[in-house]
């Protein structure tokens, strides 16, 4: 259902310290937030499109399906970011006047938009390298590790298997609806869809009673305890990631300089 | 020599922008509009603030889970059952057919049912989630869309349907109002936290707020409309059994 | 000879993580046959059937519905959910609606039928599967069968020509069982076309006309119970046993208690029938004519 | 003469909603046996195990464990359900963690185990149901054996003394259903006590010591598999069918086919020697003596 998650678990980098793409995500991170410019961005972008894809092993169609998803998001930023009302005359590089006021496109407006999109472009190919390489069940243990508290260790692991549960439930439901022509029309789709959430609604709030009495069958006292399986750093990785990190860096003060 | 440079290679990068937004309009027609700002859009030092401005509404809602809990033992299941359903209504590409497919939240129904604290930590789970197994959001922005959509909206939600109950309103009227204007109330939370960041280059943050307010309200003002109408339903329902 | 109600032509089909879920899977089913699917879990039974109705769309190959290819547009589509209706395995997710009248009345509404039509056909259904006094009574408190039922009913409230039931007897205990298939023989008589997918190779047995084994998304044997029943290697290769009919029967004429020439049973009752009349005088005779 | 090691004694059971599952229910397991419990949907059998290891609280009667009764302190509780292990029918209800080897160590570790000895046991377990493979695999992408499986493993690796299955075998396919039984009988030769629900009369005639049918919240009958299973009426009060081993094996003493001497097969081998054994010669002999 999930496919950033199917990839999270089966990529080249299955085996590698978690600690390890934590550390390259982070630093990665740090420098296009911290060092931003338009080169940097674009260093970063191809930085990360070439580990994922070539050295993880994602297919190079899913990733760039995938590069497009905040696209929504972008446009719309980017169209708000560009253009500009205003009732003061202008210089703009397009524009045109309704009414009392002027529309339009200034170049200090559209650096900011181009900057903007480019960074968050590079920003997110930073998550996707952390998300497609790395598994869930081994972010929570790095969060553990990062002291977050029990509680919200425990309930991320909880919220994390119960959306698959809940997932394919509302799969099946939707399938059977569907085979019963509920998504046929807009109005028969509406009905159907406020059926398939609320019967998803009572049939989760039964499934977590069942859940919590299996749990509590295993004696369960309130609190997960974690185990997990070793894994050790290694030393090479690590200079490895350093190595390209103080390049970048290195690069993106000289192309755009601090800001 | 940079300076001279810099319109022409803008233009290039704006040409490879606008190729990119074809491109979205033209493979994912059904893009949801998620209301959360996504990876790198918010400078790093508004990111800070933001996690800062969550940090003690989390806390809050820890306690407050941690005393839910220590009365009931169940309702930790319970709630991670609230998290997990929330997350699978974001995820559901649901209805192809109606056209635009909306993501109710689910917060309002969460502060009501839960209490606003309570929502804090579970929201700012299921934006984690959403932004590693569904590419919305980030984690450098995580803290602002906890703000919006884990703070404000179910704090809102759930002050105005005590309001609407204190002034005996309909239960149904009470529910709708925060629902819905929790959602509001997000999106313009959303609004001005991109504003705050990115001010317009003429007018400044209210310009910028104002831009920002009104593309938005085209997909937030019938989301939130919807948002208040299923959760009407699921309380009927819910009062029924 | 009767036509084919549905054929899937090299149906290919693929997951979106890239598992081969269909490898070139050829079927046909006749019009008002009762047609058994075997295959271990994972074969590929449940994304078949999927493929019958439309809500999969196969990467290659086709599916022909009374002869006619399907093309997926969307009057295609709702003419062959009208006509091919699926049980699915479990009702739980199959019941969505907050009272079994209105869960039975989902698909003749879908169908744009008038209110009281609808409801009729949903009351004429519910009379069938045996329900009729739940009709008010909220999904989500029903029993395991009872919900059973009430999956069936909603599917045939639809009147279609074909009906697929994935694993139907699974978790339901002996005496729902006999029900439920005596409900399957009833639709049968009627008409219409049956498919089912189970594990208990005993009631595919007794029950099919045709049997189908899947193994890796393909036909990995087909023909008559009586046929494809006999050959061991086939069954051992989609992990499937004898039924236990047969392997009693064999062992009986191996052994010689029965005559060489008794016919194959069909069903328990016909093999307990064979040992009946098999009686000592009978074997006697034999024997005697024999030595 | 072996000690009980689960005792109930007449344990009356009300839902909240007010219907009454249990109806002053008694029962009486002994170490090392395996008993299975049959019964229809909804004749109690879920709702008994639940208060086998303490989930649930009777309203009336009490439950012995080891000769001891139940006073549902918190410590009783940890000690009854460290030793009373449930595998729950559907493994989407127990497993909670997406991580299989944390979902195996989960019971151990909430023993207050170190952790080192806690995963050292949840290998064993994962070793003993063959899921070792799976351990680096999340929950969500095992199909439905596997996760039965790693739900069994769970179980296993608190070491309990009694384990209950309900329905263990239901919706596997064949394969599975013979490896599920395989481990049971390994379980059980390491000395561990079994109970199974099932609705499969065939699998629980073959493979019990001991048999309860159970209707209504009551017990209905019990005794072993050769005795309950000879009790046509019981069956048909219970809503179940007589095992096919041994309907076969009567018709065929009734026709003469076998001795009246023949001993009652106790599973499919045991009735196809039978056969095989009463070949023609030995038949032949049998009949002119009774001549």
């Amino acid at each position: 259902m999930l496919l950033i998650d199917h990839f999270a678990y089966n990529n080249r980098f299955t085996q590698v310290h978690p600690g390890e793409k934590a550390l390259f995500f982070v630093l990665t991170m740090s420098v296009c937030l911290f060092l931003p410019s338009l080169s940097t961005s674009l260093a970063v972008t191809l930085l990360m499109a070439g580990v994922v894809v070539l050295l993880a092993g994602i297919p190079w169609k899913f990733y760039g399906k995938l590069l497009l998803v905040p696209g929504s998001f972008l446009i719309i930023g980017l169209v708000a970011v560009a253009v500009s009302v205003t009732r003061e005359p202008c210089q703009f590089l397009w524009g045109t006047y309704l009414g009392d006021y002027a529309v339009g496109i200034t170049k200090a407006g559209l650096d900011t938009a181009v900057n903007l999109f480019f960074r968050s472009l590079g920003a997110v190919s930073c998550l996707y390298f952390l998300s497609l390489t790395t598994p869930m069940t081994e972010m929570v243990g790095l969060l553990r590790k990062l002291r977050v508290p029990a509680l919200v260790v425990e309930l991320i692991t909880l919220i994390y298997r119960l959306i698959f549960i809940l997932l394919e439930m509302a799969g099946q439901i939707y399938t059977a609806q569907s085979s019963r022509l509920g998504y046929r029309s807009m109005r028969t789709g509406f009905t159907a869809l406020s059926q398939l959430i609320l019967s998803m609604f009572i049939k989760s709030y039964r499934q977590s009673q069942n859940m919590y009495d299996s749990l509590v069958a295993r004696c369960y006292d309130g609190q997960l305890h974690f185990i997990e399986d070793k894994r050790n750093w290694s030393l090479c990785h690590v200079l490895v990631i350093v190595a390209v990190e103080a390049v970048l860096a290195a690069w993106a003060l000289y192309a755009g300089g601090i800001m | 020599m940079k300076k001279t440079l810099l319109p022409l290679i803008n233009l290039k990068y704006s040409t490879l922008a606008l190729l990119y937004s074809l491109l979205v309009v033209l493979a994912v027609p059904e893009n949801a509009y998620a209301m959360h700002i996504m990876e790198g859009y918010l400078p790093s030092t508004w990111c800070a603030i933001w996690y800062l401005l969550t940090l003690p509404f989390f806390i809050l809602g820890l306690v407050s889970i941690n005393k839910t809990v220590g009365l009931n033992p169940k309702m930790k299941m319970l709630i991670a059952f609230a998290g997990a359903f929330a997350f699978a209504l974001s995820a559901l590409k649901l209805p192809s057919v109606t056209g635009s497919c909306s993501h109710p939240t689910g917060v309002g129904l969460g502060a009501i049912l839960f209490g606003p604290a309570v929502m804090a930590v579970l929201g700012s789970i299921v934006l984690l989630f959403q932004a590693l197994l569904l590419a919305h959001g980030g984690i450098t922005t995580l803290g602002a869309n906890a703000f919006s959509m884990a703070v404000v909206g179910p704090f809102v939600a759930y002050g105005v349907y005590k309001l609407c109950r204190r002034l005996r309103t309909p239960l149904w009227l009470a529910v709708f109002s925060g629902a819905a204007l929790g959602d509001l109330l997000t999106y313009l939370t959303t609004s001005l936290q991109l504003a705050l960041a990115i001010p317009d280059a003429t007018g400044g943050i209210p310009a910028s707020f104002t831009k920002f307010a009104a593309i938005f309200a085209f997909t937030q003002i019938p989301l939130a409309v919807s948002e208040g109408l299923l959760t009407v339903l699921i309380f009927n329902l819910l009062y029924t059994y | 000879m009767r036509k084919y109600i549905i054929e899937a032509r090299e149906l290919v089909y693929q997951y979106p993580d890239g598992t081969n879920a269909l490898n070139g899977l050829t079927m046909q089913i006749k019009e008002g046959q009762k047609v058994a699917v075997l295959g271990a879990n994972g074969a590929g039974k449940s994304t078949l059937f999927l493929h019958f109705n439309g809500i999969l769309r196969p990467r290659q190959g086709q599916i022909l519905f009374d002869g006619r290819s399907m093309d997926y547009r969307h009057r295609s589509l709702v003419e062959l959910r009208k006509n091919v209706a699926i049980v699915f395995q479990d009702p739980d997710h199959q019941l969505f609606s907050a009272s079994v009248l209105q869960d039975v009345a989902f698909g003749p509404l879908n169908l744009g039928l008038d209110k009281n039509v609808a409801l009729a056909k949903a009351r004429e259904a519910m009379r069938q599967t045996e329900i009729d006094t739940l009709s008010s009574k909220p999904t989500h408190f029903l029993s395991y069968g009872q919900k059973k039922r009430v999956s069936i009913a909603g599917v045939l409230a639809m009147e279609p020509r074909v009906i697929i039931f994935d694993e139907p007897t699974a978790c339901l205990d002996p005496r729902m069982v006999d029900k439920t298939m005596d409900l399957l023989h009833r639709l049968n008589k009627q008409g219409k076309t049956l498919v089912m997918s189970t594990h208990d190779v005993d009631l595919a047995y007794s029950w099919a006309d045709y049997i189908y084994f899947i193994n890796g998304g393909q036909v990995a044997g087909e023909g008559t119970p009586r046929e494809v029943f006999l050959n061991r290697e086939l069954l051992a290769g989609c992990g499937l046993k004898q039924p236990w009919v047969l392997e009693v029967y064999r062992e009986l004429i191996d052994s010689g208690l029965l005559a060489t020439t008794a016919p194959m049973p069909d069903s328990k009752e016909t093999l307990l029938e064979l040992i009946r009349n098999a009686s000592p005088g009978a074997a006697g005779v034999k024997i005697r004519v024999a030595q």
